[in-house]
């Protein structure tokens, strides 16, 4: 019982108010400048990523997109606590996560632009492709998780879902064979309060999201997803713990989805502007922010310059994936197996031809 | 009358049934202040209450198990899966238990349900957001798989297919909702179910089609009659049990029968078709019957997917080609 | 949180010993000899039934067959505290609960003789048949009790389901709607340790199975299903909370499967004799009938006329399933749709003729 | 070489495997202590240890997941449905994942995992034990069906299944778990996948079949020759991607074709060979394709399960029928 009545306290883990201050002694890697300023610009290039990504859909220019506005410290601080052989398993919400791990901003671009090369990530490798269908990743990355053990290797699976997805039964039967199997997995929970118009409320009759773990007798955790450090330290643990061969752990991070749920969402239809405003004040950014410029001396000039040297890096992606040409139609064809099976050759003719 | 297109004549028929009958209850994900994805239920909640136009948490399952259970105690839940990319989850509910529930109690319990599901691609959709499977659908028997092409079809089908006391999934092209416009009374009168529609008298070629593809098979149509080519065109309205009869009749007096749909071509449901015809109607066929399918492949992102969908042309060539043989 | 906290003491509720000593009070109804000889006679004429399925499936007279041999006390203790306008959903093993509500020997052997007929129940025409794959029926059971609070019914949707099936998707979906929408539904776990070869140690890491209603925000209870006085209590105050309007509640039963998972399982294959012995000392039929015996002076010769007139109901009922002809073989067609399309004439023509 | 039942011959393929190669694993409800409930798997967890075979929660959607995410980070997982009733929770990850991984990924992760799961009636299993839903399968695109006929086959598809890099989704015709044996030998052979078997030479008509099926229409073919019939018996072996040009050639030849499947007719496998058939040898045709398939309802209970099952006397009507055509 252990386990899974530690996660009872319905107490929120943050280690920065909204303010930026300090709650208690920070973790570690918190007191290190580099490692602070390095989490923000990847918020930052995160959130100008966000904005791009929104005004090419605006103008016709890329295909539906799904903003990560005031979660950017979840994606963030869930990769920053990863290693290299861990795998990430991205819902697609996630774009901070998949920026911080190695994807570059051309190939984000280019999924959301619609085309398959945006998941032939060349950074890593291992990492799942972003899943739309939701919570459908979570018994993958057991599965994951299961190779791993299996191959001994170190590596730990870690999954991104949303507050909507731990209603399906796929989240549940997950979990449950992370709990039975003692895998090292790691699901961590963007409740970002909304899924597109159902308000997590209405989604559970659940105080928490992380009281589902004890339905797999795994603990599970209730962290601000607003700040960045409590994310990355909660995740590292859960880490750690997995490594260690102690199986896996539930995360949920609280946080708002500031935007629409998608480009083709218009959130005015079923939420005030005024339930918005207030999550303005807890948003990611600004605390980090407020922190390095009070505890690290973060300078005008320093925030200026990475401001601009985000928007470079993003145009400049963006560009590139503007002028990128389409593949050529059987490009449709031609990875769905190793080899073109004879029966898909007068399609390929046919698109070759076409 | 009035000018309605195909989401609207859609909400209109749920406002009817609503009104009509207090068992007909709306339920899915974020069909009640939301109005649902496209809107097909915009304005129910407010109007109707959201003990009967209810939001779903987000469990596909649970949607269709929950709609089954209510239909068999007595209720008429028109359930809403947001995209059929989404149906799989529900699948195991509509196959065990949606199309056996009076078979298996010999007839003590039915399902009187509908489960809705905008499909196809063509709207430029996200990843998972543009799958044709309906003839995964229609080879579980029980089940009635009802796809209109048109706004009116839409309303008088959606009625029938909610007053119908066995399970439908009504199949909506998503590519139609906005696409066009025509009149619609609201009389409440429904469609009659298993009954292909002939969109277009002809002599030459019969084509075959549901749902979206109409637009291109009509537009082919047109191209013909310029080159002096009769084509009838059938629309089938409902894929199961579909109306065998109609067509047989149509390529006993064409010979000749080309079949057009979305999904991928092997094991699609023109392969039904052709196949009773090549049962049924051996001797009237004057050419191959030719399937004009989409690839046997993922519907590709939006980049690609315009190379995916059968096209007027593809249509036209294999008219063409049946027309030529001899 | 008090509705989720409430389940964790592991303590599972008895109300005899498996001497069939009375722990504390007994609810009222329990006091009643009446009542009392009504249950155990219902779990006597379970157990004949039982045993005579499993006879015939021996002697090729029957299908495959699920014996609930030792977990009488569970459908029986169910059943009894339902009431005519609540709803039962069976999963397959659940003979006694069936039987209680009014369903035939008879019908039972048709369905189990692999006649649809048997699901025709003359009976508790609203309860639902059978329910082979597992945990699909716990959804259903939700749309039932969305139907009863649309409609003004006064009743509760109750459905039946094993520990395996509590780790599928079904069992968890239902469950969370049943809490998110506040619906008259209780599920009630059979535990009997084993899904086929199963041990549920293995099944999930948690606990406990009722703790798994914490993921739903509902209630959840640990009671002896070996003591039906107990598991009808548990029942009673589940229905009477949910007729209330105060929702559903998870209830998991502890009993044992002394028998092979079905006619078709060799349980030596994974479960020792000496692992089995000892739950033959708490089973619930002896526990009631010391009970009886000790406080209501329930005599030999009352226990000979009641196994005597369970026998000859048991026999006389296969007696009239083995004289009962099949359908004709159209049957299959007729009650597929309310009316038969014509798309099927011809099959029921070939059917007519052949 | 050995005498071997099916079942056998799978258990001697899956060992094998093991034993080849150290990435495999076999996973599902009860295959390890238990052996599988048809004793698949039996023996294998006392030889290659609790790791790798692995016994499962009761979870369908989760079995196929994992095995995809296993598979995806270089295992090459054996997962069994226990029937294929309860497959349905996994089409979600067989369709939206398994099928599309190398595809969306554009070759950078693959699903090299192997879906096994019975199929098929005839034994007097209960309610949902039955199913024949291969269509289904058979249409999403990047899926491999595979369903072998005999014990040898059996052996060597599985291998093949199994060191494919691709997904595969192996049906088990149950009926024939142990009704025929045949020498296997365990030589780690694989059978190539995609290629149909001719079972039987002949001229007069061209018999399609699979799985269980075979056992029918070899004896109908046996029955014609008796009568001075030719009957040619090809068993597809592999449904998709099917060996079309082996069928073809055969109908070029014998220019009669009956299809036999027990699955439900409407919209059954059948239905694409013979809209392949009708669009690309028309002009062979002597004589209607008679499909010999299961009714278009529910697989009864056992009491009137041999009457949905096609038999040897309905396939005998039909090929009299094509060879009385004239
Ligand atoms: C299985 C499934 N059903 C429905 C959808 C349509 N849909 C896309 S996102 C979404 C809401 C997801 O909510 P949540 O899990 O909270 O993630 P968020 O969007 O908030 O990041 C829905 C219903 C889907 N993608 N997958
Ligand atoms: C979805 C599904 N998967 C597999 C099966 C095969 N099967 C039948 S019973 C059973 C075990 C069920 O265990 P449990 O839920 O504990 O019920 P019990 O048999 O112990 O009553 C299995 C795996 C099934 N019927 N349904
Ligand atoms: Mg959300
Ligand atoms: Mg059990």
């Amino acid at each position: 019982m252990a386990s899974t009545q530690a996660i009872f306290p319905t107490a929120v883990a943050a280690c920065l108010d909204a303010a930026g201050h300090p709650q208690g002694k920070l973790p570690d890697f918190a007191r290190d400048r580099g490692t602070l300023v390095a989490m923000y610009s990847d918020m930052v290039r995160t959130r100008t990523f966000d904005a791009k990504a929104i005004a090419l859909q605006r103008t016709g220019r890329l295909g539906t997109y799904a903003s990560c506005l005031g979660q950017e410290a979840i994606g963030v601080g869930v990769a920053h606590a990863m290693r290299g052989d861990d795998v990430l398993l991205p819902a697609f919400r996630d774009h901070g996560a998949q920026l911080v791990r190695g994807v570059t901003l051309e190939e984000m671009f280019l999924f959301w632009g619609g085309d398959e090369r945006g998941n032939d990530f060349a950074g890593p490798r291992r990492d799942f492709p972003v899943c739309i269908p939701v919570a459908s990743q979570l018994p993958q990355a057991a599965g994951v998780a299961l190779a791993m053990v299996h191959k001994g290797e170190p590596g730990v699976a870690v999954a991104l879902a949303g507050d909507g997805a731990t209603s399906k039964g796929d989240f549940y039967e997950a979990l449950n064979i992370v709990g039975a199997w003692h895998l090292p997995a790691v699901f961590v929970i963007n409740n970002n309060q909304w899924a597109i118009s159902m308000h997590r409320s209405h989604q559970t009759a659940c105080d928490t999201l992380a009281q589902k773990a004890v339905a797999a007798g795994l603990p599970g955790e209730r962290i601000d997803g607003n700040d960045v450090i409590a994310v990355r330290d909660a995740v590292r643990r859960a880490l750690a713990h997995a490594r260690a061969g102690k199986g896996g752990t539930l995360i949920e991070c609280l946080s708002y989805r500031l935007g629409d749920h998608t480009t083709a969402d218009d959130a005015s239809r079923y939420r005030e502007d005024e339930d918005v405003r207030p999550h303005w004040k807890a948003e990611p950014l600004v605390r980090l922010r407020s922190h390095l410029t009070k505890a690290h001396g973060w300078s005008k000039d320093e925030e200026d310059a990475l401001l601009r040297g985000c928007q470079s890096q993003v145009n400049t992606a963006a560009e590139r994936y503007l002028a990128m040409t389409p593949e050529p139609p059987r490009a449709m064809l031609d990875s769905l197996f190793a080899t073109l099976p004879e029966d898909l050759l007068p399609a390929a003719r046919e698109l070759d031809d076409g | 009358m009035a000018e309605m297109t195909m989401i609207e004549a859609i909400r209109t028929a749920l406002a009817r049934a609503l009104e009509d009958d207090d068992d007909v209850i709306v339920m899915g994900e974020d069909v009640a202040i939301d109005g649902g994805v496209f809107r097909a239920t915009d304005g129910l909640v407010q109007r109707f209450g959201a003990a009967r136009v209810r939001d779903t948490p987000l469990s596909e399952t649970a949607i269709a198990g929950v709609a089954i259970g209510a239909a068999a105690h007595g209720l008429r839940p028109v359930a809403e899966i947001q995209f059929m990319g989404f149906l799989y989850p529900a699948i195991d509910q509509l196959a065990n238990h949606a199309a056996r529930l009076r078979n298996r109690t010999r007839g003590r319990l039915g399902c009187p349900m509908v489960l809705r599901a905008p499909f196809g691609g063509g709207i430029k959709a996200p990843e998972h957001h543009s799958e044709s499977t309906e003839a995964m659908l229609a080879h579980i028997p029980g089940l009635r798989v009802v796809i209109p092409s048109a706004p009116a079809k839409a309303y008088g089908l959606l009625l029938a297919a909610i007053r119908d006391p066995d399970p439908v999934v009504f199949l909506e092209p998503k590519r139609l909702y906005r696409s066009v416009s025509e009149d619609v009374a609201d009389d409440g009168a429904a469609l009659a179910l298993d009954t292909a529609f002939v969109l277009r008298e002809g002599s030459d070629v019969t084509l075959v089609t549901w749902g979206a593809m109409v637009t291109e098979t009509l537009q082919a149509a047109t191209s013909l009659a310029a080159e002096g080519l009769s084509a009838e065109v059938i629309d089938l309205g409902t894929l199961k049990p579909y109306d065998r009869a109609a067509i047989r009749a149509s390529v006993a007096r064409t010979g000749r029968c080309v079949i057009v749909h979305e999904a991928p071509l092997t094991a699609g449901f023109g392969a039904e078709i052709a196949a009773d015809l090549a049962e049924h109607r051996l001797t009237s066929l004057l050419a191959p019957i030719r399937r004009v399918a989409g690839y046997d492949t993922v519907m590709p992102y939006l980049r690609l997917e315009a190379h995916y969908m059968p096209s007027t042309a593809r249509i036209l060539d294999a008219v063409r080609s049946v027309m030529e043989f001899a």
